[in-house]
């Protein structure tokens, strides 16, 4: 079925693609998606060790969401996600050995370890904070829009959550809010198909996510999420309409996590092949092709990137192992003065 | 300054315009704040001195209000969120006590959140069980929180701006059945964590806030009369909570009852008797005492909601029950 | 703008009304109007006069709603509504005497005086209850449409809320669950301008309360409210889908209030002259002047129906006010086994 | 019947399977209950004997979930509503503490609500912060509620078949530390509100539940080979609390000390103490005792959790030093 819908730009505007065009600043976009998926590797393998405890949401398959998206962004932009959230830190410019040492529990961590995987923040580039509740930073993330609107710095508040996170209270709260009060808030759903172990339609009423904008009058666009021109495109439009005056924007960003939910989850729950469909739309490998098509030393270009993003990675992840463990006076501290 | 007399209604608003007449960064947002003045006429005037962008109406949506405070306040604004009813905390649990209590922490002091939120509690004559919760208690499980329990005008007004500069989160509980209390008021702020003798006595220490501080005075009275001399203590902040001036007070008493609005399950009652036993068990020379609502929801009938909330009678039978023990 | 909605059959459908028809039964559709209104006028009366306690929040100028509604439903059908509940319970069938005995904190009352004004609950009848919360019911409306899908009893769950519950999150919980799991379930917006003191555009973004319905592919209406005959056509429809097994529907019944919110409240919030506009369109006139037009002997029925519903008011109301408070031992009472 | 090793995570579908199978109005929701069989594996099985409809996959919506039992148990059904992690009670805490635990009263008993909420609390090993509460302490003043807390597998199997079963509102707190601790199942209910005398003694009793009955078992056994005698009991219900059972062992002993996990503001030791001194002031020979944790919230880094968590030792010092006072 073919809703005419007045607010989502999806139908009625061309986006551009990663066919049409390579990102401006191609070799950082595919440095820092190189980043985050041998981050989360290595998180995978430090899991496995018995060195990161609780639980870990992997981000292998989104890059493209947040790296398309805070390419658009300025770096004083503020930032809030979830728990899936290693990907969007380390997009929005976090160091990589203090995500490393967060995830270890070590000082020198974003935290000082006292965070962990799920709670990944860093004021210094505007990583408001990541969200083990889902759903619970929608509202915080229009409080920061709001302060940008009263103190009239021009900041954008960009808000990363789940296709799961729809159906919970706070998302409805939030949406109707920003677009009451015409928030610089851009909220991107990632849509990765599956909230836990359960499939979003299975979830999730309604023909499209972004259908539910129409109910708060607020602009809506679907967006494929493993392009990462289309991602910043989308995410520029959204920016430039907050930083207007113009209010929120609800950006599904169709995409799909590799890996199971968190943890041990081997995501018996997908179809067989599921898997395999989407390693060929592999937000990397798209970029990837894009610049070997449009640039005649693509590969060498590719290769460097790569090679040197695994070299850091590496190497963050060695300085971060070698850190201490918190002074214990830590736990006593940051509770209140 | 000058004192002069008000209500504990109008010391609201009064502390509001005086803290955000000095810090052009504080918005108050709630539903109804604005235009209307709160519909317990708690933000009178300050829609109207201060402008719709500081004084902010907002939907029936309390998880997006306490959000809204929470995350302007990481990015440089002092929100004062009003929740109405205190009840309606419920709604918006998540947000206050796992994010708002927990966000500096969890960040290792990244972000203080300089947050006031205010609720109206306990009894308020008929409001029934969804609107008449002492809503204090649910809160003092989860660290991260300044409670505070005012009831005077006075210490409404004084409390309340210091909550408001203060750099943490702090909830401020309004009482509905205190609000045509009348008295003088000082025009200054008074600091967080400090109680108030309310009463020198030598018998017997009283500790009680707010409807139940009132109820405590007038029993104090009656026993004075009767030759029972009662010190009553009005903690006024519950986190953190003054166990000092508690404990100076039982070196001279040796006796200890806690009169308070709401279930004894969970409370700070049942707190402050617990740390007072382990710390200073060789003050006591009776069992400390507890009177409490009993644990049931609020009835709405009158004769019914009387006899929830504890009464001047009761407090006088356990006190001289407690002084002859 | 118009929003073209596959789902809201307010465009599509012909929805008959009082210029059309008289309500199939009419004379006692007429009465409970009636009754309702004289009930709240008394409540009026007995707050001034401080025989009420706390809050109360009246229902003259919205009684089509929930007469309209539950003349269309059958009787063992259940419903949940909000603190502004006398007039539903009446419309559903609840003695009047025991409502103002209630009111009054009374043995006798509803619930033995302990609920109040805002808890009206009435088992037998299937009223489940009243709700101080707003959108707390919600959720609850749910999961006794849940309990007659599962057990098979064919019965229909209507809830009643106001405009402004539709922007808390448990609205969005409850419409999505519902639509997912195509619970017979509807829901009913008593859209009266205001939430509280403040407009309902002034609180809820969107161009019309019913377009929320489409994000979760739920069917939507909006409807006269105070034409009894489009209500009760309206909802007649929507337990028809929802006993065939086809889900909720949300249906906006745009009407007015013609007291205050609450308690004292004048209202002085209103635009000179809105209230006048709406008394125009009084659900009772509008009522009585389609049975004039109707029925030649229209004018004698009116004032029968009238008067008889005037008295039987006044004469619950004295049983009422006769009865005693509550024995001091119902305080302890009905907490847990 | 036989009894069986188990452990403690299958000891949970295996008491919903058993009164399932008794009753066909029994119901669970929850996210990921069914197909997944739950994420901590605790509904294993029951998807596929029962069928979707009695195990229902759920949207992330913690107040239609609470408000579908709710609902649904006004109607005839009885169903089991699992939150996962209790501390996204936050979410749905006006279904529970508001709704729930209010309907009967409100209604003045028209409904009676048969609904069991399971949560999985405490905690388990870096899930800091937002995934570790005690959530047991936030319902304490809230009445209408019962409360569980097994600590045994036999305990969670035959405490959950009576909270299933039984015709109130019964929050059961399945703690994350202990899904894999092992132990024989008796196969059959266990009445809630019972204590359990966990180890025989007479210098001191030790009150503990959940991850802390076993740490203080532990303790008991290094206190007992110096000479030591301690009684540990286990009170297994928060709500209503087996009062009796601490009374008589005081009686013997004396001495309590309280060991729990989360902080003391409001918590379920805080108001057992209280209750004791107050109640029964002369069997007491030194001031009681409560080991908690820090008022914080729990931190991530393992070497930080651990200290967070009340030790083995903590309870062997503070034992000693009561039983020497
Ligand atoms: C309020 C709340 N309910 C449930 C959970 C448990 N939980 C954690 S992640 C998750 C799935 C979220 O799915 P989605 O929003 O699609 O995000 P994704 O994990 O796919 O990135 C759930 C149910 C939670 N953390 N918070
Ligand atoms: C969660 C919650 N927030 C706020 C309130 C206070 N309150 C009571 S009625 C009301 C207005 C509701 O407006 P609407 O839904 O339009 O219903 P109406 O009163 O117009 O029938 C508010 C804000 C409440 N009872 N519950
Ligand atoms: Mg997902
Ligand atoms: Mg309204």
């Amino acid at each position: 079925m073919n809703i005419t819908h007045p607010y989502v730009a999806w139908e009625s505007r061309e986006v551009p693609t990663l066919k049409q065009q390579l990102p401006n600043d191609f070799e950082n976009v595919l440095k820092k998606m190189y980043e985050i998926r041998f981050f989360e590797d290595e998180v995978q393998d430090l899991y496995s060790a018995g060195l990161v405890r609780g639980s870990t949401h992997l981000y292998q398959g989104q890059e493209a969401v947040s790296v398309g998206a805070i390419s658009a962004l300025r770096a004083e932009d503020t930032m809030t996600c979830t728990y899936r959230s290693h990907g969007a830190t380390i997009a929005k410019g976090a160091q990589i050995d203090a995500c490393f040492a967060e995830l270890l529990g070590r000082a020198g961590g974003l935290c000082n370890g006292k965070g962990g995987s799920m709670h990944f923040t860093d004021a210094s580039i505007g990583a408001l904070g990541s969200n083990a509740i889902v759903g619970g930073h929608l509202p915080i993330a229009n409080g920061a829009a709001l302060a940008a609107k009263f103190l009239g710095t021009g900041k954008v508040s960009v808000c990363f959550f789940g296709d799961g996170a729809t159906n919970i209270g706070a998302f409805h709260e939030s949406l109707n809010l920003a677009s009451l009060w015409k928030l610089p808030v851009i909220f991107v759903v990632e849509n990765n198909q599956y909230g836990e172990y359960s499939p979003v339609k299975s979830t999730t009423s309604g023909e499209k996510i972004v259908d539910r904008a129409l109910g708060y009058a607020m602009y809506g666009v679907q967006v494929d999420g493993n392009d990462v021109v289309s991602m910043s495109a989308i995410v520029a439009d959204a920016a430039d309409r907050a930083r207007r005056g113009d209010g929120p924007t609800l950006i599904e960003a169709v995409t799909y996590r590799h890996s199971g939910h968190s943890r041990a989850d081997l995501a018996a729950y997908r179809p067989e092949g599921e898997l395999d469909e989407w390693m060929k739309r592999d937000p990397i490998l798209l970029l990837e092709n894009a610049i070997k098509e449009f640039n005649p030393d693509g590969a060498a270009i590719i290769e460097r990137i790569k090679e040197n993003a695994r070299t850091e990675v590496n190497e963050a992840k060695n300085r971060a192992v070698s850190w201490p463990e918190p002074d214990l006076s830590e736990l006593y501290t940051d509770v209140m003065d | 300054m000058a004192e002069e007399q008000m209500n504990f209604r109008k010391s609201i608003p009064a502390a509001i315009a005086a803290e955000m007449r000095l810090n052009p960064n504080i918005i108050l947002l709630g539903e109804d704040v604005g235009a209307a003045g709160g519909v317990f006429k708690t933000s009178l005037g300050l829609f109207e001195e201060f402008g719709p962008e500081r004084v902010l109406d907002t939907p029936i949506s309390e998880q997006a209000i306490i959000g809204a405070a929470i995350g302007s306040a990481a990015q440089g604004l002092r929100p004062i969120a009003e929740l109405m009813f205190a009840d309606f905390a419920g709604v918006t649990f998540d947000q206050i006590a796992n994010q708002l209590a927990k966000y500096r922490y969890m960040s290792a002091g990244q972000y203080k959140l300089p947050v006031t939120v205010r609720l109206a509690n306990g009894v308020g004559g008929g409001f029934a069980a969804q609107h008449s919760q002492s809503a204090e208690n649910w809160f003092l499980n989860i660290p991260g929180l300044k409670i505070v329990t005012p009831s005077t005008p006075n210490d409404m007004y004084g409390l309340l701006r210091s909550a408001i500069v203060d750099d943490n989160p702090v909830l401020v509980f309004e009482h509905k059945g205190l609000f045509n209390v009348k008295g003088d008021i000082s025009n200054e702020r008074i600091p967080l964590g400090v109680a108030q003798v309310v009463t020198r006595g030598t018998d017997l220490t009283i500790v009680a806030t707010q409807l139940m501080r009132h109820r405590s005075v007038e029993a104090a009275e009656i026993l004075n009369s009767r030759g029972i001399s009662v010190e009553v203590i009005d903690p006024r902040t519950l986190v953190p909570f003054d166990d000092a001036t508690i404990r100076e007070s039982l070196s001279n008493t040796s006796r200890l009852l806690v009169v308070q609005e709401g279930p004894a399950g969970g409370s700070w009652g049942s707190d402050l008797i617990t740390r007072t036993m382990s710390d200073s068990w060789s003050l006591f020379d009776a069992p400390p005492r507890l009177i409490s609502s009993p644990s049931t929801p609020v009835p709405y009938a009158a004769n019914l909601e009387n006899a929830w909330l504890p009464s001047v009678d009761k407090i006088v039978h356990a006190a001289t029950e407690l002084t002859s023990y």
